[in-house]
This record gives structure tokens, sequence and C-alpha cells, in this order.
């Protein structure tokens, strides 16, 4: 068979290509029923097309938007490749959200068919269903429990599989009408819309076009010399624009490997056996890692854990510059050689990251020690600085030139500029279409000219890398007009694995303030070795030896703030530890995990009248929702301790440059 | 870096039912068996055959047998010197009536000798549990003892009521009598102890192996799953007792060359029980590993103190080795209830997760 | 190519029983440990398919009565015919053969295996290759062993104990062990499934779990339950019909509302004396 | 028709022609059980109170024995070292439970059952080094044990009776009598029959288990020397004599593990059909030595019928 294209502008027909330039080479994994189930790229081909033309036996024809809801499975990355095979624009959903999320977003993006994951999400989608008229026909890969639900428009994802195989065995029509509707495809037709969950506001759906997609991801390829050799591991959320980008856009275009993993339990197992060559994670996730690295070490002997740290400080003395291939003392060298073998290395295994060429963080600014944490253990971790709508690259730091406080060089195709107001715009082959069904919001963030605003603010310092300081509108200033960055101080103290989460206030205050969140595993386990009972995190949280452990982090935070000359200002006067873990169920969160300030400042407006009215302590009430929907109060006095204070360093602040 | 085991992953059933699913395991193994298979026998002495490494791979062998039984099926037995003899004889029998007979062959088939007596003696453990069961074993032990001394046919009515090993040929080179060489011995005992531990293995690790240790670890929810409790005993001591008796047959033919009776008595019962103890009950590396210890303490006990200049005589040599034996096992008894395996196991584990302590 | 088998098509192969027969029929059936009577002339029945529940309080009789059916005990009156078979005793592992499994109300797992291993068992049963092949491993062996551990691998997904494959039982939680030993149960491919107390000193949660589990094996896979529980509570949200017994006796039997009006089981726990 | 003759006819027709022989077989074999009831009684004793499985019971023995023959030999009057004995299974009993069995406890029987056999081993060796392995003449008279014998004229042949067996006879009866009063009416030695069943019970008492321990294998060690000294009185001292221990384990199996009185029966019936199967089967038509294995072929029989023993409670199985 022919199905050479000489224009791969969909992933479609990629999909074509691949399956015969690359044949029996793994395009996919999944660790099912115990073993990593394997496709090739021709199986998936067939994977695709038995879907395609089963969906088409259900009426999906061009144009129509597809859901996609669940975790990260062969199948519902098929779903997305036969609803683009056919014309129709997959919509990627948040598995995790509400159904009242859910039922936004589906009638917004006027879904009529919905491929989902299982019972939950079939529940979750008929609970709303109402208020969805598009929506007809529901889909689902994992039958169980749904064997008695009313199937006149609810479909297994098996039976339409085997509907497609059927019609393409029987009938030799079908497939050609298949490859005849994918060569219809083309570049500037939408690809997907890809929903932002949005720190304010309601989410909206970005599109993207092949384009979009096919040339950013083909870039990305080249910049990192990603092709068929790769392996990556696949458990972000499909709705979330990079999770798209390297499982699948960089997949069908390099032609590499995407493992999914069997559970979220096992995705740590997973990871270690798979070990991926090209490894995506948001700071998050490497704080996690890092945290349960330090939690578990806790436990080793003396001995151990004297080497550990012993080795662990000789890799941040020499490890980044051996990786940037620096000049290094033999001695050290050779040291760091011992270290790799004893520490390093193992630890490399341990976190599957051993055979990992390239890897990134981005989605939001990763604390400088964290990054720097990882690159001394020799492994090639880049920041990259993206967004949605501009099919993720913005700025990419490149091999050789990472520096752990800039997001990098502009990626390939991308032209950057700052705005009067200290914002970031760019301008690329990746720009988004616009807005789904809001030009207004499109009006807002795109120019005329193709130019897009970030929200970010940031400058370009000496050696031409983007510095990103913090949301454009979350930069404050004190009120001694000093720069307030809030995000900049809450990733300082999120350093250490104690702090789970932390939000800075200070514009147009006197001095800056912090509430914190404690880490519930790390303070856990420390409460368990010093034989400290609690019966909850509220507890846990007002102990005073936790107190007296949080303060020597906010001191040790305020040393290192005030070694930045732009920040000396902002070092954190007083502080609180919070009764409740900030909740994305609560609103506290996105559903990324990013902390929503304003809405925190809101809720706990009398918290923070009491960090500036200096009250030693303060009595609040907040309301929570629990797991299963329901809400209840919680009600705590929170302490404040006040912080010590260091002098700024002498020398000039350079200011930005530009 | 210690055991990096990152990157492998297993596609298929079959690669994860592989011997070695963990890739360092194999290349261990790769080396030890380069070591058995190559550096020993260019290195070692005469000496060093004979008081280590045959009798080493021999009562690996019959600790395995036993370990089958003990470790896996959970029938505790004190009757495996017996059972050796059983093995022993019926070879010397096969080989005095069939001279012709292959030695191979000849041992392979002594092994169903002591297989269906073992059965015969297993038939008690349908009824009789635990300790009365090993009691029970010892009827076994006592009475074949008394019947090697007393059954003439046996030792083809030998004035000295001992068998002797006649020399014995295999494809030209004399591998059992007088005139065989410890090296050849020592390869023939090598290639034996490693076939049979293979079959070993693969029956431990499939449905027999799981039907033992189901009825090990609790019988009657094994037999309310459908285990056919009978069957999976008797299995147990028919594979058990083969092995034993191949052992037992290895032990009179490529080692000592001539054997009484009395050599098979309750000492030799309880040295493998030792062994297999000491090596880690429902193991199979654990033989080996108990038999190095148990054979090669003696040799230490009795070189070193020389080696320092120390002479001391033999008698209390004996004595002294008897009673460190005896303190050693209590004390990895102590340490390490489940063995040397074990002892392994962790340690590799270790390696595994390093630099995390669990 | 790759095998992604649908778990509908795991439901027990026919036997000629239509749903909603009779599939156990236990007939005056008495039992006595000495002079101490554990079961007094009870009948019941099990219908193909239904979730059938028996209760009472402790010491009713309920474990005797399971014991019987599955050939533990056998009684000194009454008879058992099930599918179609009549008889009074029979060993427990021909109970297995003819399609009979269990779990215990104190786990009874094989403590020194994993969790993949303690389901493997429970196949054991069905597997039929003989030791020659087994020694070799590859061949027949081989293929019989992956066939089975795929059957295996299904019911650990269908518990959701995928990430405990590998640890063993021993070192497991309560809750957890109860679901590896349903899965071992399961893995006998039972045409009547019996659970002893298949919610004893779970927590809530867990007793939820369970249930879903419960309901899931009889929708799924078509399986027909009778299960033993103390608690009356979860039981009559699951079962299709309940039999109550107190004292060796049957007190009421029916659907889970006619039993809740019924006196005697009121009286019965709330422990009035006779 | 000879074998069957062999077997079922002409060993019954010996007993009858000789009556007085028979008698003295059965005394043989009475004093041989007498033995072998008392070693069984402390393995018996051990197992009810800690369900260890003392395989060491039989070195005892032979070390209590030797102990006293080899202070004896240091030039120790006897009744010195006959104290000085007792003081030394004394230390072995809290040697043993602060090396072997506190580390061990809550370990399985086999572990425990292999540790037992970890302390005859060091026991021979121990005992060896000292005293030397060559055999011993036990100091019969230094004790004061009488060592004629009376003659006693019957059926017309006679009967001879060693005085010293009479004294074994004696001494042990009174042995087990004082144990099962200790037992039975002692605060300790309710504490160690109770547990046997429950600890708790046991150490609600106010003894703790580490006593209750070294007190229960000083009295096997009693049992121990008492032994020793009757068996070394007839056949000397050495390390040969552990294989008697050998012989108290059928008696177990007979009488159950966990009962006194199925151990002295057990052993009296055992020593007693030994002796006879010897003499008038074994000898004439297998050779002789079936003494190897009589016993253990017996219990085994008896076990098929009764796999709890003969003393032993009935175990239901439930599920």
């Amino acid at each position: 068979m022919a199905h050479s294209i000489a224009s791969t502008d969909t992933f479609a027909k990629y999909l074509l290509l691949n399956a015969e330039r690359f044949r029996s080479r793994p395009a996919m994994r999944f660790k099912d029923y115990g073993i990593w189930q394997s496709w090739t790229w021709e199986e998936q081909l067939d994977e695709v097309r038995a879907l395609a033309l089963g969906l088409q036996t259900i009426g999906v024809q061009r144009g129509d938007k597809i859901a996609v809801i669940g975790a990260n499975r062969p199948r519902l990355y098929w779903s997305f490749a036969a609803a683009q095979s056919l014309g129709a624009i997959p919509v990627p959903i948040y598995a995790d959200s509400v159904a009242e999320e859910m039922a936004y977003v589906l009638d917004h993006a006027e879904v009529k068919f919905a491929v989902v994951e299982d019972q939950e999400q079939v529940d979750k989608v008929l609970s709303v269903a109402e208020r969805v008229p598009a929506l007809t026909e529901l889909i689902y890969d994992e039958p169980r429990g749904l064997k008695d639900y009313d199937h006149t428009h609810l479909h297994a994802y098996e039976g339409l599989r085997a509907t497609g195989l059927k019609r393409f065995a029987e009938d030799a029509d079908a497939g050609a009408a298949w490859l005849a509707e994918i060569a219809k495809g083309s570049g500037g037709d939408l690809s997907v819309i890809l929903y932002t969950s949005g720190t304010t506001g309601r989410p909206k759906g970005v599109m993207l076009s092949n384009d979009n997609f096919v040339l950013s991801a083909v870039n990305g390829n080249g910049f990192d010399n990603l092709d068929e050799n790769e392996t990556t591991i696949a458990y972000l959320p499909l709705a979330w624009v990079g999770d798209h980008l390297f499982s699948y856009a960089q997949s069908y275009t390099a032609g590499y490997c995407v493992a999914c993993p069997e559970s979220p339990e096992t995705i740590n197992e997973d990871r270690r056996e798979i070990a991926p060559t090209y490894f995506f994670a948001p700071p998050r996730v490497f704080e996690t890692l890092l945290t349960s690295i330090m939690v578990r070490m806790e436990d080793a002997g003396r001995i151990k854990k004297a080497m550990f740290h012993y080795f662990l400080a000789h890799a941040g003395k020499v490890g980044e510059r051996i990786l940037n291939g620096e000049a290094v003392a033999p001695w050290d060298r050779l040291k760091y050689a011992v270290g790799n073998f004893m520490v390093y290395g193992p630890l490399k295994n341990r976190m599957g990251l051993s055979r990992m060429r390239v890897g990134y963080t981005a989605g939001e600014a990763i604390g400088p020690e964290l990054f720097s944490f990882y690159r001394s253990l020799g492994l090639n971790l880049k920041q990259l600085y993206g967004q949605t709508e501009a099919t993720v690259y913005i700025t990419a730091q490149a091999d050789g030139k990472i520096r752990p406080d800039t997001v990098g060089l502009p990626s390939p195709d991308v032209e950057i500029k700052i705005a009067e107001s200290g914002e970031v715009l760019y301008r690329s082959p990746g720009v988004f279409v616009g807005y789904y069904k809001n030009d207004e919001a499109t009006r807002e963030t795109k120019t005329e000219d193709g130019w897009v605003h970030t929200g970010d603010a940031g400058f370009f310092d000496a050696d031409g890398q983007l510095k990103i300081i913090d949301r454009a509108k979350d930069v404050g200033k004190l009120g001694s007009g000093a720069l307030f960055a809030p995000k900049y101080i809450e990733n300082t103290l999120k350093f250490f694995p104690d702090i789970k989460e932390a939000v800075a206030f200070g514009h147009g205050r006197d001095f800056c303030a912090a509430f914190i969140n404690i880490d519930l595993t790390a303070v856990g386990n420390w409460a368990e070795r010093n034989n400290i009972a609690y019966a909850s995190y509220q507890e846990l949280a007002g102990h005073p030896q936790v107190y007296e452990t949080i303060a020597t982090h906010v001191d040790e935070a305020n040393r290192r703030l005030a070694r930045e000359p732009l920040m000396a200002a902002s070092q954190i006067r007083r502080f609180l530890v919070l009764h409740k873990e900030l909740d994305a169920d609560d609103g506290e969160l996105t559903r990324t995990q990013k902390v929503r300030r304003s809405f925190i400042a809101e809720r706990y407006g009398p918290l923070i009248e009491a960090l500036y009215d200096g009250s030693k302590e303060k009595f609040i009430e907040t309301e929570v929702t629990y797991e299963d929907g329901r809400k209840g109060i919680i009600r705590a006095t929170v302490k404040i301790v006040d912080a010590k204070v260091y002098d700024a360093p002498s020398e000039m602040i350079r200011e930005a440059a530009e | 870096m210690f055991y990096p085991t990152a990157g492998q992953f297993k596609t298929s059933y079959q690669a994860d039912h592989a011997l070695f699913p963990v890739r360092q395991d194999a290349i261990l193994l790769g080396v030890i068996a380069v070591l058995a298979f190559v550096v020993f026998p260019l290195t070692a002495n005469e000496f060093t055959f004979r008081a280590l490494l045959i009798p080493v791979l021999i009562y690996s062998l019959a600790a395995l047998g036993l370990n089958i039984l003990t470790g896996y099926a959970g029938q505790l037995s004190l009757g495996t010197g017996a059972f050796m003899g059983v093995g022993a004889y019926a070879c010397y029998k096969l080989v005095s009536i069939f001279p012709e007979m292959n030695i191979v062959v000849a041992i392979a088939l002594s092994g169903f000798f002591s297989a269906a007596i073992g059965v015969i003696f297993g038939l008690p453990s349908l009824r009789i549990k635990g300790f009365y069961l090993a009691i029970a074993t010892l009827a076994a032990q006592f009475f074949l003892v008394w019947l090697f001394q007393k059954w003439g046919w046996l030792y083809n009515y030998n004035a000295s009521g001992a068998i002797q090993v006649p020399n014995i040929d295999l494809f030209g080179i004399t591998v059992a009598g007088p005139r065989a060489t410890a090296v050849a011995q020592y390869y023939f005992v090598l290639c034996t102890v490693c076939v049979i531990t293979l079959f070993a293995i693969n029956i431990t690790r499939g449905r027999i192996g799981r039907m033992w240790k189901a009825v090990r670890d609790m019988d009657i929810a094994a037999e309310l799953v459908g285990i056919n409790l009978m069957r999976a005993k008797l299995t147990a001591f028919f594979v058990s007792s083969y092995i034993v008796g191949i052992a037992g047959a290895l032990f009179v033919f490529l080692w000592r060359g001539a054997a009484e009776a009395n050599l098979f008595d309750i000492p030799l019962s309880f040295r493998v029980l030792f062994i297999a103890i000491i090596g880690g009950l429902g193991s199979v590396l654990g033989n080996y590993l108990g038999a190095i210890l148990i054979v090669a303490l003696p040799v230490i006990i009795s070189t070193v103190p020389e080696a320092f200049g120390l002479p001391i005589g033999s008698a209390t040599v004996e004595h002294l080795n008897v009673m460190i034996i005896g303190a050693l096992i209590i004390t990895f008894l102590i340490v390490e209830p489940h063995g040397l395996a074990r002892f392994w196991a962790v340690i590799r584990e270790k390696f595994i997760l390093w630099p995390f302590p669990h | 190519m790759n095998p992604r088998p649908d778990p509908r098509q795991l439901a027990t192969p026919g036997d000629g029983i239509a749903k909603g027969d009779v599939l156990l029929d236990v007939r005056n059936v008495s039992l006595a440990f000495g002079g101490v009577k554990a079961i007094t002339d009870i009948s019941l029945n099990v219908l193909k398919g239904e979730i059938r529940a028996i209760i009472g309080p402790n010491g009713a009789g309920k474990t005797s009565m399971l014991n019987v059916i599955n050939g533990f005990y056998t009684p000194q009156q009454g008879t058992i015919v099930f599918r179609g078979k009549e008889r009074r005793s029979m060993k427990p592992h021909q109970a297995v053969g003819q399609g009979i499994a269990r779990t215990f109300q104190n786990v009874a797992l094989f403590k020194g295996m994993s969790t993949l291993d303690n389901i493997m068992a429970g196949r054991s049963v069905l597997m039929k290759r003989n030791i020659g092949w087994q020694m070799l491993w590859h061949g027949p062996a081989l293929r019989e062993e992956i066939e089975h551990r795929e059957k295996v691998e299904e019911i650990i997904d269908f518990l959701e104990i995928q990430h405990i494959r590998r640890t063993p039982v021993g070192k497991l939680p309560y809750g957890l062990q109860k679901r590896v030993e349903l899965g071992r149960a399961l893995a006998m491919e039972p045409t009547l499934l019996l659970l002893d107390e298949p919610m004893a000193g779970m927590n809530l949660e867990e007793k939820e779990d369970m249930s879903r589990f419960i309901i899931d094996v009889n929708q799924q896979r078509g399986t027909t339950i009778a299960l033993i529980e103390h608690d009356m509570g979860v039981v009559m949200d699951l079962s299709d019909r309940v039999v109550v017994l107190d004292y060796g006796k049957k007190i009421a039997d029916g659907t889970p509302d006619e039993v809740k009006g019924n006196q005697d089981v009121i009286d019965a726990y709330l422990g009035v004396p006779h | 028709m000879d074998i069957l003759n062999g077997i079922l006819v002409k060993p019954f027709a010996d007993m009858a022609a000789a009556p007085d022989f028979l008698l003295q077989v059965l005394w043989e074999g009475l004093v041989g059980g007498v033995l072998y009831a008392l070693i069984a009684l402390g393995f018996v004793l051990i197992y009810k109170s800690s369900r260890i499985f003392n395989f060491a019971q039989g070195i005892m023995v032979v070390f209590a024995a030797l102990t006293l023959v080899g202070l004896y030999e240091k030039g120790l009057p006897a009744f010195i070292a006959l104290p000085l004995t007792l003081v030394v299974m004394l230390v072995l009993a809290m040697t043993i439970e602060r090396v072997v069995l506190r580390p061990l406890v809550n370990q399985p029987d086999i572990i425990l059952f292999m540790a037992t056999i970890g302390i005859t081993l060091f026991l021979i060796g121990f005992g060896e080094l000292i005293f030397g392995g060559e055999n011993k003449v036990m100091i019969t008279e230094q004790l004061m044990i009488p060592t004629g014998s009376f003659v006693f004229e019957l059926f017309g042949g006679f009967v001879s009776i060693e005085q010293k067996d009479l004294t074994a006879v004696v001494g042990a009866v009174l042995l087990v009598a004082g144990l099962l009063v200790f037992l039975n009416k002692s605060k300790i030695g309710r504490a160690i029959r109770a547990l046997g069943d429950d600890h708790q019970a046991a150490l609600s008492v106010g003894i703790s288990l580490s006593t209750i321990w070294v007190i229960v294998w000083f009295i096997a060690g009693v049992i121990a020397l008492a032994t020793g000294i009757v068996w070394g009185a007839r056949a000397g001292v050495s390390f040969a004599l552990e294989v008697i221990a050998f012989k108290a384990l059928p008696v177990l199996m007979l009488g159950g593990l966990e009962s006194v009185m199925g151990a002295i029966i057990g052993g009296l019936a055992i020593g007693i059909l030994e002796k006879v199967f010897e003499i008038y089967w074994g000898q004439p038509l297998l050779g002789g030595n079936t003494e190897a294995w009589f016993a253990y072929m017996l219990a085994l029989l008896v076990l098929l019928f009764r796999p709890q023993g003969l003393f032993g409670e009935k175990i239901i199985e439930r599920v």
C-alpha cells in the first residue's frame, strides 16, 4: 500500500507515513495486565483506522467536536488520531474536573461525541447530559459496571473497534474512503481545542491548527534531536497542551514510542521500568520526587546518610559544571565519578531517569535550587517557557547554555519582544487560531499582526536569555517602591521539602509576609521519627515544633533572598502555617495545582490582616469541600510568627537591562 | 552503580516468566558459571576438588532435594541420609547387574528407587503432621540403614559389608572408581547438579511448586482451592527423594568411592538438614550457600590455626568443629532465621534500592 | 497481536442451567459435632445468577452451612443437589472441580506467596501439564502458565490490585488480603461462589468497595454468589434473597424486604432468649 | 509354611516353653522402657511449656552423666560432684534460656527445633573437648547404688534382677511421682502446665516467662541426670548414649507430645515390646538388631490410626 504522502501536514497523514517508515518499531506501550502491551506503528494504524471506521458508523463527521476524557491510555490517544483522520476535532477534558466544570466545557465546545475512560466518567457526563444539548453519543473504554446501562446512545469502544475492523475487512471501499478523508485534511484545519484552566474566570477554548502542532513539534524535535529512538512516558493530563505535544504530536512527527503507566499509583515504578529518554515534568513533580528522596534517606543509617549528603554537596559544587562541559579539576572529577557510582547513578536509577537524554520542566517557574539539584546529578534537565496559545514553545534552553534562573533563548521560529509594562509578547508558527467562540478574548490576547500577550513579566539578561519574574499582573510594589514578585518568594520557600505550598503577600504593603502549607508526607515522617503524635493535618500544622522547623526554613529563605539584589527588600517579616491544605476542590489551587492568589487573599482576609496588624494569633473559620462533594466548616486559631531579616548585599543592584 | 534495574521492562509474559527477569542476576550467574566451569578446574588441586568442590556440589544437591520436601512442601524430614543410601545402593546394584549400563543412566534410574521408597514413607504424611511426621521419617532412617546392614544382597555379600565402586568410563574417560581423576569427577558432578537444579527451579516456580507452597502455607485452604493434598504431598516426596537419591549415588560413586551402611546414618541426615536450613528453606540458592558454609567450615577450622602456627590435635579439631557448627547454627537462626538465601536477598534488595534504605 | 480480552467474555461457561433456575438445593440437612447440633433440618436453595445471603447471629450455623455445601463437613442427614447432581459428601477439592469456590471468614491466604502466586494457585486445578513438561518449562508448560497468567491478570485488573501484584500477601493490610482472597476464588472460575463474611473487620469504605466487587462479579461474570454476613445492613442492599438462621434453624427466607419485617428475625437480632 | 510357622507359632511356643526366660525378657524390657519414659518425660515437659521440640534432651542425658563422672575423675568426691552437676545443669538451663530461647521467641517451631539440634552439637563438642571422647564408667558404687542382683527361682528356671536396675525403676517411680506432685500442687507447676495452653494465663500467675523456662529446662536437666546415672550404670558413659535419645522419639509419637502419662505408658510399652520382638522374632528371623527401628515402625502404625498419638487430644479442623 502506498500511503506515502508528500506533504505531511496532519497527524493522520503522519500516522500513514510512520506505518510505512517505522513499521514494526514500537509506537505505544501500555502497562496493562502486568506487562507492557506494545503496539507498533503498523498496529497503531490498524487501531486508529478501526476506531475511525467505527466512529463513522455512529455518525462522526468532519467538523464534529469529540470530547476525550480519561487517564493516559492508548485508546484515548487513538481517539485523537481517529477523530482527526475524519476531520473531527478532539476536545480533551481534564478527567479530574468535577461535573460542573465538565458541563461548561462540553456545552461551550458543542461537543457531539465523547470518548471516555470508564464508568466514573460516563456517570459524570450523563449527570450533566441535559445541559449539553449537542451531545448525542457516548463511547467508553472500560466496560466494567456499565452492563446494565441503557445502550441506545452508549457505545463500547471495543464494539466500535470490532465494527471498524469488520468494515475494513469486508468493505474495501471503507478503507479507501477513509484514506480519502485523511487526504482532505490540511494544515490550516483545526487540530484540537484545548481548554485552559485559567487562574480566573471560565476556561477558554484555545483553537490550534494542524500547522500549529505539526510545525511546533517538528521544530521541537529538531531543537533536541529527537527521533524514533526516544521513549517517553505519558502521565500528565490529556487536556494539557504539554502532554498533547510531547505524548502525541512529537511522537507522531518524530516516530518515537509513548508509554502509558498502569495506574496513577504505579507511576513511579512504571517510569523506572520504562526509563524514558525524553521526559517532561512540571516543577511540582520534581519537587515531590526530591521530597520523597530526602524523606526516604532520613531512615538511612548515619554513615550512609553522611556519605549521601557529602556526595550531593560535591555534586552541587561541580556537577553542573561537568554537565555543561566546563573545566573542572581532575580530583573533583574523580570524586564526582565516585559519587556517580555511589549516589547519583543509583539515584537516577531509582527515579527511572538513568536513560534520560532530554528532560524539560515547565508550567511554572522552577526553584533554582531544585533545578540545580537535578542538573548536578548529571541529568540534562532544561527549562522551557511556553503556553497553550503558543502550542507550548516560546523559549527553551539549548543544551550547554543552561542557567537555572532563566528560561532560555527564543525557540526556533519564535520572535519575542518585551512591552513597556514589562510583559513578554511573542509571535511564532505555533500561535493559536483564536479562542473558541470568544473573539473578544482573542482580540485582547492576540494583536492584529500576530503578537500574543503572555501575561508574564520578564526581561532579557545580558546573554539574551529570557528571565521571567512573575505573572505580569501579580508583580507588584512594596510600600517602599521595591519590586515585589510573589512567585519568586514562594518558590524560594518551596525549596524546603517540609513546605509544600506558600503564598506571599506584600503588594502595597510595608513588608512581605507569607502563608505556608506544610508537606504532610515530609513533616508527618519527621513527626513520626520524633514521636510527635497528631490526629489531623490541622493539629500537625499548628504544632509548636513544626512552627520552629518552618521558622528555620523561613530564616534560610530570607538569607537567600537577601543575596538577590532585586529581591532583598521582600524578605519575609512575618509568616503563619496554614491550618488546612490548599486544595483545588476548594478553588484555592487551579486544576494544574497553581496557587490562586487573589482567591486565597479573599478567603483568608482576616489572616492577612493579622499578618500586618502585629497580632500573635488569629481565629478563622473556613468552608471546605470534601471529596464526595459535601461541604463542611473547619475552625482554627492560627499562630503568627516574626522572622529575622538580613541586610542586602552592598553591591550595586543591576536593574533589568531592557 | 549497584543494581541498576531502570529500563528493564517486559512486553510479554514469556519475558516476565524468564529465569532471571532482572538482567544483573543473569550476569552474576554467568560469572559464577565461568568460575565453576573454567576457573576452578584450571586452578584447583586434588585436595580442593575432593575436600571442597565436589562435596559442596553433592551436598547442595541433597539439600535441594530435602528443601523441596521441607522448604517448599512443608513436610519436615529427618531421613535424608537413608534416602541417599537407597540411591547409592540402587546405583551399585544396577552397575553390578548391568555392567554395560551407562553410568548416567544408572544414576538417573537409581533416583527412581529412592523416589519410590520416599513415596511409601511419605504416605503417613497424609495423616500425620508436623513433628509427628518428622519422627515418622526417622522410621525410614533407622529401618533403611538396618536393611543396608542386614541384607547381604545389597552389597553383593561382601565380607566387609561395604560397597566398592568399580572403575566406570563415560565416553572413554574414567569418571568413577579408583582410577578416576578429580577433574573428571568434578565436571560430571557439576553437570549433573546444574541440570537437576534447572529442573528443580522449573518445577518449583510452576504449578506444582505453587501447589507445594500452598500446602505448606495452609493445607486446609489449599484443599479448598481444589488442590489434592495427597497428590501434592506425594509428588513432593517423589521429587525430593529422587533428587536425594541421585545425590546419594553421586555421593558414593563420584566422591567417596566406597561406603558402609552407617555412612547413611543420622549424622548425614542432619548435616543435609543443616545445609537446607542454614541455606534457607524454600530457596534453591540457599542450598548452595549452606553447603559451602558447612563443607568449608571444618576445612577452615583445621587449616586456619595451622596457618597461624598453632598446632591443634586432630581430635580437638573434630570437637571444636562440632561445637562451632552447633554455635553457628544457633547464631544463624537468631540473626537470620530464614537462612543465607534470605540474607543474600536482603543484600540484593539493598543494592537495588540503593541509596535508599527501604 | 495484543491480547486485550474483553472482560465481558469472562463469564463462566454454561452448564445447561438457565439464569433463575435452581443451581444448588440443600435438602433437610442436619449436622452435629458430638452431641452439639450445628444445623437442624435446614433446606434452602440458590438460584443461578443471584446473590443469596445467609445471615444470622453468631453461632447460628452459617459457616457450618458453607462447610457442608463445599464438602468440608459431611452432614448426618439430608442431601445436597448441585447442578442437578445429588450427593451427601465429597472431598473439598472435588467441590472445586464441580465449580464451587469459596473464601474464608479469617483470611486463609498462602502467606509466603505473592498476590500473583496466590491467585495463580487458585488455578492449579485448571492446569494440566505434567511434571515432565514442568521440569522443562519451555513448550506446553510455559504456554499453559502464560495462558493462565493472562486469566489471572484479568482478575487482578478487575479487582484493582495491580500495585500489589508482587507483594507477599502477609504484608498486605487486611482489606486488601480479603480482596486477594476473592481473586483466588474467582481464579477457579466457579459457578457458585461462597463468601464467608467477606466484609468482616472492614471499615465503611472497604465495605463499600467490597460490595461493589461482589456486585460486579455477579453481573460481569455471571457468577452465582452465596454469602454469609453477620452485619445485616450491607447484605440487604447487596442480595437478591436472604435466608436467616438462628441456633442452627432456618427462621426466615425471602427477599430482603420480607426478611426485614419478619418478627422472628427481629427477635433473633435483638437477642430474645429461646 | 516355615515362614508362617516362624512368625506365628514358634515364638509363642518358645515363650510357653521357657516362661522364666520370658519373664527375664520382660524385666529387661521394662527397665529399658523406664529409661525411655524418663527421656520422653523431659521432652514432654519442655514441649508443653514452650512448644519446643527439644532434640537436645538426649544429649543432656549424656552431658549430665559425663559431667558427673568427669568431675569425679578430676578428684571431687561423689557427694560433691553430684550437687555440682546439678549446678552445672542449672547454669546450662539459664544459658540456654538467655542465649537461645529468648532471642528466638515467636519463631516458627522448626526454627526452635533446629536450634535445639544446634545445642545438641554444641554440647557434644563441648563435652568431648573437656572430658574427652572415650567411654567412662559410671561411679555407681560411689553413689551408693547397690550392684548385686536378686535371683528368683521360678518355673523351673530362674530370673535375675540386678539391684541397680531395681534401684533405677524405684528411683524413676519416685522421680515421676515427685514431678507429678510438683506440677499439680505447686504454683510454678500449675504455671508450667498452663503455659502450654495460654501464655497470658500463665503470666497472670505472676512468674515471668524466663523464670518458667529456666525452671522447666532445669527439671529436664535433673531428669536427664537421673537417666544418665541409671543408663550409665548399665552401659557406661559415652556419647554413644545419645542413641537412646532417638528411642524416646517414638515414645512421644505413641504417647502424644503433650501427655505426661502418655510418655510413661508409651515408654514402658515400647521398652517391653521391642525387647520381646527382638528376642522372639528379630533374632531368629531378621538377623537381629531390630531394636534400631522396631519402636518407630510400631509408632508409625499406631499413628496411621490415631494421628495425634494414643494420648493426644483430637484435633478438630476448623475454617
